[in-house]
Formats: structure tokens, C-alpha cells, sequence
């Protein structure tokens, strides 16, 4: 899960790594936002869950209070990924002429935590990795953890010389990494003019890791999260809303995200991606479909099942269960069913009027015909 | 036939059951026991002296394998205390380690896997179904049903999605020589080109399957290790998620696009460069397997 | 260094392991001890920075309060090394049937922490070495740490079970090595009746990681340290004094050592170790030749000298400067000078009437002589 | 005769001063290049771009080897911060690395030998006075005027003291392929056995001498290694601290007889069954050389 930027620099000072003078608004203050008692030219940052916020015009320089009032105005009002700001960051402006990057990821590839530094921050990541000789990667063993080479390493690459402030933001920013289980850490840009200020923060943080820190500190970012994250969380299904007509349900991520592809292979356009995960019960597929149907604007129903652990008569069941909600909607149904008790399940589908298929490809043609 | 693969498994396989009592460890144990696989000891901590489908239970490794000389171990604890078991495991040179567990941190995923490369262990997944050898045993949760012994190797991050590709193939004559799931995770102890590597010696393995998905770049870098070695074996591959937005976890930890890094476009060029060939549906892996056999 | 029993128990009571109730009792409160809120039978124990005070009778048990005051009052006057005790520890009587051995050392051998275990605890380790099977070390890797692994095989080892409360003695002896630069840490004897219990603590810290720790606090070790341990501290010698009246400075631990056999090799009877390192100034070697003289009842002083980054000069300078002690003290000495600017000092020394040699066998012998 | 010991000291010697601005570091460097060190480069954090006795002087050791292409690296500088510099050099694949710091944690040392191991790096030390290639060069703060070229190898825990063997061992003839010491620490890097190991297939070494003193169990282990692999070259030893009282830090953080352990005479009575032969005196290590050559 992403940290909101203020989020992100709260855990920053947490640690010590220094960030601009700052006050946090929320949304109910934004009719009447408290005068500020920083000083003036201001950041004025729109605090979204998604990139993306600089061209859609939510982060603002104010060099009065007018001005001020003015930009929260109008970013209260912009919609980033689909959502409004719930709180807005105000910052001092902090004059500089450089901007660097720095972050530490914990990299798939190497199977290590990497750090990776360039002399031109305030752009994308794959845009740095354009410029030849302004990145530089740095393996951490984690067996080893930090010293002194890494921090040494970062400085002189970025600054040509030992900066003892740098040096310093870098075991901090190593030590964050490692105690909140941070798969991304990334300060961009970077200032270094007087002492080193992160400017932005990113912060990702392994969902995996709940049990061993408190989330519900980051409340901020599920109140911010699109409506699909948040049925996702509610329910425990991997659940992403997509942009078309055709609702897509299976177990397994590989096989789902197989059958959204085939979809869109066949012409038709999917409206989201649901895996309910192995050994689904008949209720937990009720529930899924019924998710879909509430939430989404959809046409038919595609739910494509090959069960392993999971059993076909159960899968069969929840579906039964939720005839009547999906006929009320008018949504066309087709399901797949191969694997542990699929001739079971498919009698109890075909008993209550469903069409039952065999092949993925056929069930996705059929899913996407106008007329059932 | 040879049954083993050096590398990759034993000899002769002893296998090892931790969390032996759980629900899901003791249906699977009898799973693979059905399926031929030999199980010669569980561990459950506390558990110890009790038997499981007749296997004897113990509460440490340490006496499993004393007792028992089991030489590797299939993982069933819950997450958080993965990172604990898999170490016993290692400490006490198990190999391979198959980590049937979903939702592991990443962080001690790292640590676990980077001990294990210390110790010379061998570990597979997490997040795995993990491996079958069709009609001799099977390290995992796959349902057998859907497999046959043949010439087909069959490399995959995903769980339900290999099944359902193995079952095409068997459908159409295609055995396999094996099915291994290298892990939806984040980080993943062995990947696709550990796989192939130790598969391009393998005499009985005529073509390898590779079911990859988005994220990461383990398909582009196979990617590059079949181009560059001039990998000796055809290679059919499908990528999931071509339809996958940026930014959004598609189940696995693992399978998400982001910093405009691991979508599927980028993958199949790259196994297209490569010389693999690309199945766009599941069941047209079987249709480019006729192409190279 | 190593901590006295009670300052190692309030190391463990920090770090969550168990202790008995107890009270401390300091040498001004001897003559009218507290009245302990302790349940009878107690264990009154003399604080000594050296093993030995069971022999010497400085543990005894207290079933009631007067013989609570008796104990005190005998234990108050028992030498164990050399002193008396600073300190009495009181704790409640803790009933078990069976004492165990526990304990991480940082081994030489392995160069890894090890943690050895035993079934039979309360006595030597070297005793327990000699009897088969009750004994089990077992690696820690320092570059992974600490797993539960080590946990459960300590406890299976001990008990047969899986004791959860051992485990986590386990996991916390180990956090409170690490976090404390210990070398040592020994439970012995460990008591697991009901729950585990340290009765006594042993833990040697590594007097090399002074700095970052606050070794300060455990000031009760200095104050009941040696005398010779005391004057090696406050002037940085390594000084360590013997029985004999031959005084032996030199530089580098190993020659001292060499020396030190020497004299003993040739009959005579060395009454010290100290060696004032590696480039030594004149008024160094004057203050170790000081600080023999008027520590320890010496007859003659063996001053063996083989200069590398040392220079004679500084040397021979040092020594006449602190002739007129000597002099003084009726101490006979005899230098053996070799390296660096030797034939300068040895003309310093010379001309202020000092014999000086080439070989240390010579010197060595010379030293033991009766009559210079 | 070859100027190298595979295992010990590279082909083309091309050493990094760590420390180069402190006093000792920039004494020794003379020292050294004097003797006929091939110097290469020196690192002092923030002095990066000044020359110590024409050496230039770097803020990083990745700087110096690209500029210099150091090879290993000895370590002047202060105890905390002698593990980082030591990790320093480790990541930059240095070897060996001789650290003649004194006062290191034994948990900071702990980690950096294991860590050294990890990365195939050789630590001498810490805590030692280096080593001298007789009339060739040396990595370390040892008075070049004791030591001669010549056929034995001098082995030591000490440091004046083995200076004191070596000159009595010149003085009557016999010079030295290698004097080597191992660091009176705790814990150290590079112990007698790893030394004797490598001098073993050295065709120039015809005898050895070690130096050992009271503390822990590496003689006792040698002398098991002497006999058990029927070492092919005679050994001679010198065991210092024959009247040590136990519970005693002789000096050397290693030198202390601790529980029953490390006394000299279990070492010399260890090395008698080896058949290694004792000298009592430092002056009659040179008697029983001449038995033995």
C-alpha cells in the first residue's frame, strides 16, 4: 500500500530526515483555512492516493495569503484518480537549484534492498534510466545490512564530495526501510543546497506485513482509495474495476487475469478483474457476485472456475444464490466450471437455468454476445 | 527415465511436512501420499509423537530428520511464522524447500532466501503450488488429475492458470516432465531461468512451457538468457494481464505494473526477440507446442 | 569486564527474564539491615566481582529473620579475591528439583556467538564438557541472527517439550547479547520448575565497546575491582600483578608474557605483568616504574624493552627520571634495551649509572641475582 | 623465487592505506614504501585529493581502485570506525585485508570476518602488526631491521615478541620467507591453521616457527591439524605466558586462560603430541630450528 505524501513525511521525521516547514488542512477546514504561520512563498499540494496530481494542476505556489486562499479553493475541487483531496499540504518553499533522487527499493530482481540515486530528480523514474551516468544502483546485502560505504557511495556520487547530512539522510532512510517493512522509499526530488530536504515522498508498504505494524495509523489512505481497493479490502478479494461491460470472476490471479485478456482477446470489453481466491464456500461467491452486480454497470457475467482445492458444487451453489439479484438486474450469466466436482456443479447450474461451458474460449465468445 | 533432476531434486526424495497438522498441510499430505510422493516425517511444533495419515510427527526438524533422514520440505504455516520454519529448514540443509505460503512479508522473504543461497539450499516460491513430476510424485498442491508424464516442462508464476494449460496439453497428447510454479510473490527464491538452466541439461525434457505474467522483469530477463545462451530447447510462451492497468495488484503480490516496468507487451516482444514463441490464449499454448514438436 | 551477580540480574529483568524477588543490601546498611518483604527461606548472597564465594561461605539460607541478620553479618566480613563485599544480594528461596546451564559465548574458535546448554547446571563448565550427551552448543550465524530454530532446539534439548516461557528466555538472552557487545552470558544455575528462572548471572561485556554503551553504570565492578585492576584502568597499562618481588615492564603483551616466564624459568619470581605498549613517551615509562614501586614490594625491577615504533631514547630518559624513587626503594634494576635509537639510551642510561644489556636472558638473570 | 602466496598475498601486490592522514597510518606508509611496498593509493574520508609521501590520497575506496587498481588493503584507522572501513573494502573485493587496529569489538569483528567470508575476502587481524615479505615488501608496522630473507616462515599472536624471535633467528643465520602475524584479538580473521594450510604446498618454506601465547584453543587445534594431516614441514613453537594466573587479561584482548581453557601448558603439552618442538625461551626457538634444518 502507497502512504499519502504527508503521510510519508510524518513517517520521514519520524526518523529524523528532514522535510520544509509544514501544516496539514483537511477538508473541513477548506471553506476557512487557519492563516498560515509559515512563511510565504508557499506549496500549496494537493494530497491524493495517485500520481499524477502536478499536471492536473493540484499542487499551486502561493506568495500571499490570497493567493493562498485561492489555491485551496481550486484544489479542493480537483479530482486526482477519481477522487478529492481530503487534505491539502501546506510548505515553505525551499529555494534551491538541483534537484536529486534518492530511494531505496527492495528489488525482486537481486532479491536485496537496492539504493538508487541520480543527479536529476523531479522526473520519472524511467526517464532517469534514459540518462547515461546520472543513476547509480547500490546492492545492499541483507545479510550485512548498512555502513558507511553505502552513505559514502550516494555522496560522492551526487555530490562529488562526503556530505555528513547526506551521508546521514541515507542511514536513516535505510533504517525506515527496514523497520516498517517499506518496499519503496523514494525521495524525489531531493534538495542539497544548505542541508538535504526531501521535497516528495513515496512510500510503499507491504501489505503482507500488517500483523507487525499498525496500519490503521495510515487511515488516510483507505479513506482515499478508489471504491474497487475498498470493496477489495472489505471482502478479501483481489478485485480490480476496469472500464468495460463484461464483469470477469475466477480463482487464481494468472487465471483470471487470462480470462480478462481473453475478453478483450474476443472483441469484448471487461469490467473488472475478481479472484476469489482457492476453496471458495457457495457464500463467498454470492458475495462476489453480488459485489459486481452492486457496483458495477455490467452487462454479463463471466465466471470462469477450474478447481483444484476449490469444489464446482459449492461454486455452483453461491451462484444459484444469487439468481435472483442478477436476473433482477438483467445481467447475462455464463459460467465455466472444469475440475473437483464439476459434473455436480454443472447439474446444479443447469437444474436453475444456467448455461454451463467446458472451454474458456467458448464461455468468453458466449460472455461477450449481445443476445444471450 | 530418469527420476531425479540434479539441481533441482534429490535422489531419492525424502520429504518433510511442516505445519503437518494444519488443514490445509494434512489434506495435501494425503494428497501426495496418494499421488506416490514419499513423505517420511511432519513437523508441527508441539505437535510432536502424533501421526498423520501415518506419518510421524515431530516438533522439531532437527528429530524429523534424525529419525527420519528426510532430505527436503514442503512449507504450509501461516505467514508470520514462515520466516521461522523455512530457517529450521535451511539450518538443517534441507533441499529443496517449497513454500506453499501466501503472504509472506517481503522482507523476510529476502532474508530467508539470501540464507538459504548462504547454505546452498535450494528454495522454491513462496506462494507456490508447487511442483509435480506426473506419475512419480508431487511437492505440492496441484491436482494430479490434470497432469501426464511426458517431454513438456511446464515453468509458471501462477497456480489455477497452469492447471488449466496442463490440462490442454494432456487433452492434446502433450505430457509434461514436469510442472513447476516458481511463486506469485514479490520475491521468489527460484526463477524461470534457475529453471531453464538446470532444465537445459535434462535429457528427457524436450520443450519447456513458460507461464509468466505481468510484473517484475523475470520474463524479459529469460527473455535475454535464451537469446544469449542460445537455450537449446523450443520454448512456448504465455504471458497473463496484457489487459492489466498500471499500478494495480492483480492478485499476486507479484503481478503489478508499475514505474512502467512489467507489463506483458514489454515481455512478449522480448520473448519474441528471443525466438520463444507466443501463445495469446491459454488454450493456444497446446497449438504452438505442435509447432516445435 | 565482567558484572557482579546483581548487576547481570538487573541486565536480565530489563530484557524480561526471570529473576527470584529480591532485595540488594549496600555495605552501610550491614550493621542494621533492612527487614526484607520477602517470603522466608532467603538466599543471601555476598557480591564479589570473582567466582569462589561458595567455597568461602559467602552463600548461606535464611529461614527466618535472625538468621537473615546472622548471614548478613558473617557474609559482611568474607575476602573472596581479595575483598569484601560491596554489596549483599537477598532473594527468596526458589524450590526446584533440577538446575540447568545456559548460556551464549562468543567463540574464538567459531567466530560466531555459540549458545551452549547443559542438563546439569551448578557446576564447572569444564566438568560438564566430561560428561557425554549432557552437553549441546549449538551456531548462531551472525549474519542471519537469531531464528526460533535456536529456541526450540535449546528446549527439546533441555526438556524433551517445547516450553514456550524457555524459548523466550532463549530469544531474550540472545537480543540482550547482541544489544550489550557481550562475550558472555551465562545462566547457571538455570531453574525450570514452573517457570524458568536465572538464580545466578554471569556476563563478561567487551571492555572494547566501551563506547557505545554507558559501562558507568556498572560502577560497582571498579569499586570492587583489584587494586592492580584499578591502577591498570585509571593509567591504561595492562597491569596485572603477581605473588613474586621481581617487577617486569616491557612493551607488547606477548614479550611481557615472555619475560615474565623468563624470570620464572631462571628461578626467579616475577611480582607483575605490565606493558606499557607501543610507543611509549619517557613519562609513561616513569609512571608504569612509579606505579610498581609503590603498588607492589618489589626487590628488583626487569625493564626488557625491543623498540619498534618505542624509541630508546624516550625509554632511558623515562627510566632515569624515576631513579631517585628507586634509589629511594632500594630497588635494584635492570633494563634490556634493543631497536630503535638503542645506542642513545643505553648512553643515557649509562651515564646515569644504569646497567644495560643486549639479551633478555642475560637481563633476566641478572634481575634475580641477589647482589646487583 | 616467487614473490607471491596464492591464497595469502596476490601476484602484483597493490596495496591501499586505509587511514593514510593519521599519524600512524602516514608514518607506517613510509615505512612501507621505504621498505619497497608498492603503494598505490590511500582513502581518509574528506581528504580525498591530497598526496601522503606521493600517494594519493582518495574519499572512497571505489575512487582509489578505479584510479589505482588497489588489490588490498591495510587499515590504520581508529576502532569505531575500523568496521566500516573494513565493510568498505570488503565490498570492493579487497584481499587481504590486514587491520592493524587495536581495540575493535569483538561483536563488530565477528561480523566482518563473516561477512569477509561471504565475499572471499581474507582479513588478517585485527590487532596485529602485519606481515613482512623479507627484502620484498610489508603490509604492516613491523622494524624492518630484524627480519632477513631465508626459508622459514614465522607465524605469531604477538607482536615486540616475534620481532624479538625473528633478530635472534637472523643473528644466527636464519632468515624468514614469511613473518606473519595473526593479531592478539578475541577474535581474528586468519588463524594458524589458515596460515599453515597455505604455507603447506609452499615450495620456499622449509620450517615454521609459531608463536603462540595463553588464550583460547588455536594452538591446541594446531597441533590436532599438525598431526592429523601429518604436516610435511617442522614446526617449532614458542608458547608465551607460561605463568599467567587465569581469569587475567595478559595484555592481548585474547590472552586470558578462561574457564579451564588456554592455559600454556595444555598448548605446549598439545603440540609435544604433535611432535612439534617447544622452546621455553625465546632465544632457544633458534636452538631447535637448527635440529630441525
Amino acid at each position: 500500500m502507497y502512504l499519502i505524501e504527508y503521510e510519508g513525511k510524518q513517517l520521514f521525521v519520524k526518523y529524523g530526515i528532514k522535510i520544509p516547514d509544514s501544516m496539514i488542512i483537511s477538508r473541513d477546514e477548506y471553506v476557512d483555512p487557519p492563516k498560515p504561520s509559515l512563511n510565504y512563498p508557499l506549496v500549496v499540494k494537493g494530497q491524493y492516493p495517485y500520481g499524477g496530481r502536478g499536471k492536473s494542476g493540484a499542487v499551486k505556489i502561493a506568495n500571499n495569503y490570497e493567493e493562498y486562499i485561492e489555491a485551496i479553493n481550486s484544489i479542493a475541487h480537483i479530482s486526482v484518480g477519481g477522487v478529492k483531496p481530503r487534505y491539502i499540504l501546506i510548505e515553505e518553499f525551499v529555494p534551491h537549484e538541483k534537484e536529486y533522487y534518492l530511494s531505496i527499493i527492495m528489488s525482486r530482481k537481486d532479491k536485496k534492498p537496492v539504493i538508487l540515486v541520480s543527479k536529476y530528480g523531479g522526473i520519472d523514474v524511467e526517464e532517469l534510466a534514459g540518462k547515461p551516468g546520472s543513476l547509480m544502483s547500490l546492492e545492499i546485502d541483507p545479510l550485512i545490512g548498512y555502513s558507511d560505504y553505502h552513505a559514502k557511495m550516494v555522496s560522492k556520487f551526487l555530490l562529488n564530495r562526503l556530505d555528513k547530512e547526506l551521508m546521514d539522510m541515507v542511514r536513516r532512510l535505510y533504517r525506515l526501510f527496514i523497520e516498517n517493512d517499506v518496499l519503496l522509499v523514494e525521495i524525489n526530488p531531493l534538495s542539497i543546497n544548505e542541508s538535504p530536504i526531501a521535497l516528495d515522498s513515496k512510500v510503499m508498504l507491504d501489505d503482507n506485513a500488517y500483523y507487525r505494524h499498525d496500519y490503521t495509523q495510515y487511515i488516510e489512505y483507505s479513506m482515499l482509495a478508489s471504491k474497487g481497493e475498498q470493496i477489495a479490502r472489505k471482502h478479501g478479494f483481489s478485485f480490480v474495476p476496469l472500464d468495460g461491460d463484461i464483469g470477469v470472476i475466477g480463482n487464481g490471479a494468472g487465471l483470471v487475469m487470462a480470462t480478462v485478456d481473453l475478453v478483450n482477446y474476443y472483441g469484448g470489453s471487461p469490467a473488472c478483474f475478481l479472484d476469489v481466491g482457492g476453496g471458495a464456500s457457495s457464500e463467498r461467491i454470492q458475495r462476489a457476485i453480488e459485489v459486481i452486480a452492486n457496483e458495477l454497470n455490467i452487462r454479463s457475467l463471466l465466471i470462469n472456475i477450474f478447481a483444484g482445492i476449490t469444489r464446482c458444487d459449492e461454486v455452483a451453489r453461491g451462484i444459484v444464490q444469487a439468481k435472483k439479484l442478477l436476473e433482477e438486474m438483467g445481467i447475462k450469466v455464463v459460467v465455466r466450471l472444469v475440475g473437483t466436482n464439476e459434473d455436480l456443479g454443472a447439474s446444479i447450474l443447469r437444474d436453475a437455468g444456467f448455461k454451463v461451458y467446458k472451454e474458456m474460449d467458448v464461455a468468453a465468445m458466449e460472455a461477450i454476445k449481445n443476445e444471450g | 527415465m530418469r527420476d531425479d533432476i540434479p539441481g533441482l531434486l534429490p535422489k531419492n526424495l525424502r520429504l518433510l511436512v511442516q505445519g503437518i497438522t494444519g488443514k490445509e498441510g494434512s489434506f495435501h499430505t494425503k494428497m501426495m501420499l496418494d499421488y506416490g510422493t514419499n513423505i517420511v516425517a511432519g513437523v508441527t511444533p508441539g505437535k510432536g509423537g502424533s501421526y498423520i495419515h501415518g506419518v510421524p510427527v515431530y516438533d522439531t526438524i532437527a528429530e524429523a530428520v534424525e529419525e527420519s533422514e528426510a532430505n527436503s520440505s514442503i512449507i504450509f504455516v501461516p505467514a508470520r511464522f514462515a520466516y521461522d520454519a523455512a530457517m529450521e529448514a535451511i539450518y538443517n540443509r534441507l533441499s529443496p524447500i517449497v513454500i506453499i505460503t501466501e503472504g509472506i512479508p517481503a522482507h523476510d522473504t529476502v532474508k530467508l532466501v539470501n540464507a538459504a543461497a548462504k547454505y546452498n539450499v535450494r528454495v522454491i516460491g513462496p506462494n507456490t503450488p508447487g511442483l509435480i513430476f506426473p506419475n512419480k510424485y508431487k511437492i505440492g498442491i496441484l491436482p494430479d488429475r490434470y497432469f501426464d508424464e511426458g517431454a513438456v516442462a511446464v515453468v509458471s508464476r501462477s497456480g489455477t492458470l497452469t492447471y488449466e494449460i496442463s490440462m490442454s496439453m494432456v487433452n492434446r497428447g502433450f505430457g509434461q516432465r514436469i510442472v513447476i510454479g516458481c511463486g506469485g510473490d514479490y520475491i521468489i527464491g527460484t526463477n524461470f531461468i534457475d529453471i531453464l538452466e538446470i532444465l537445459r541439461r535434462d535429457l528427457e525434457t524436450k520443450a519447456i512451457v513458460v507461464i509468466g505474467e505481468i510484473g517484475g522483469d523475470d520474463e524479459e530477463r529469460l527473455a535475454d538468457y535464451i537469446m544469449h545462451t542460445n537455450y537449446p530447447k523450443p520454448v512456448v510462451a504465455y504471458v497473463a494481464g496484457r489487459s492489466a492497468p498500471p499500478g494495480k495488484r492483480m492478485g499476486h503480490a507479484g503481478a503489478i505494473i508499475s514505474g512502467g516496468m512489467g507489463s506483458a507487451e514489454s515481455k512478449i516482444n522480448k520473448f519474441k526477440e528471443a525466438g520463444v514463441r507466443i501463445a495469446y490464449r491459454p488454450s493456444e499454448v497446446v497449438e504452438k507446442l505442435m509447432e516445435v514438436i
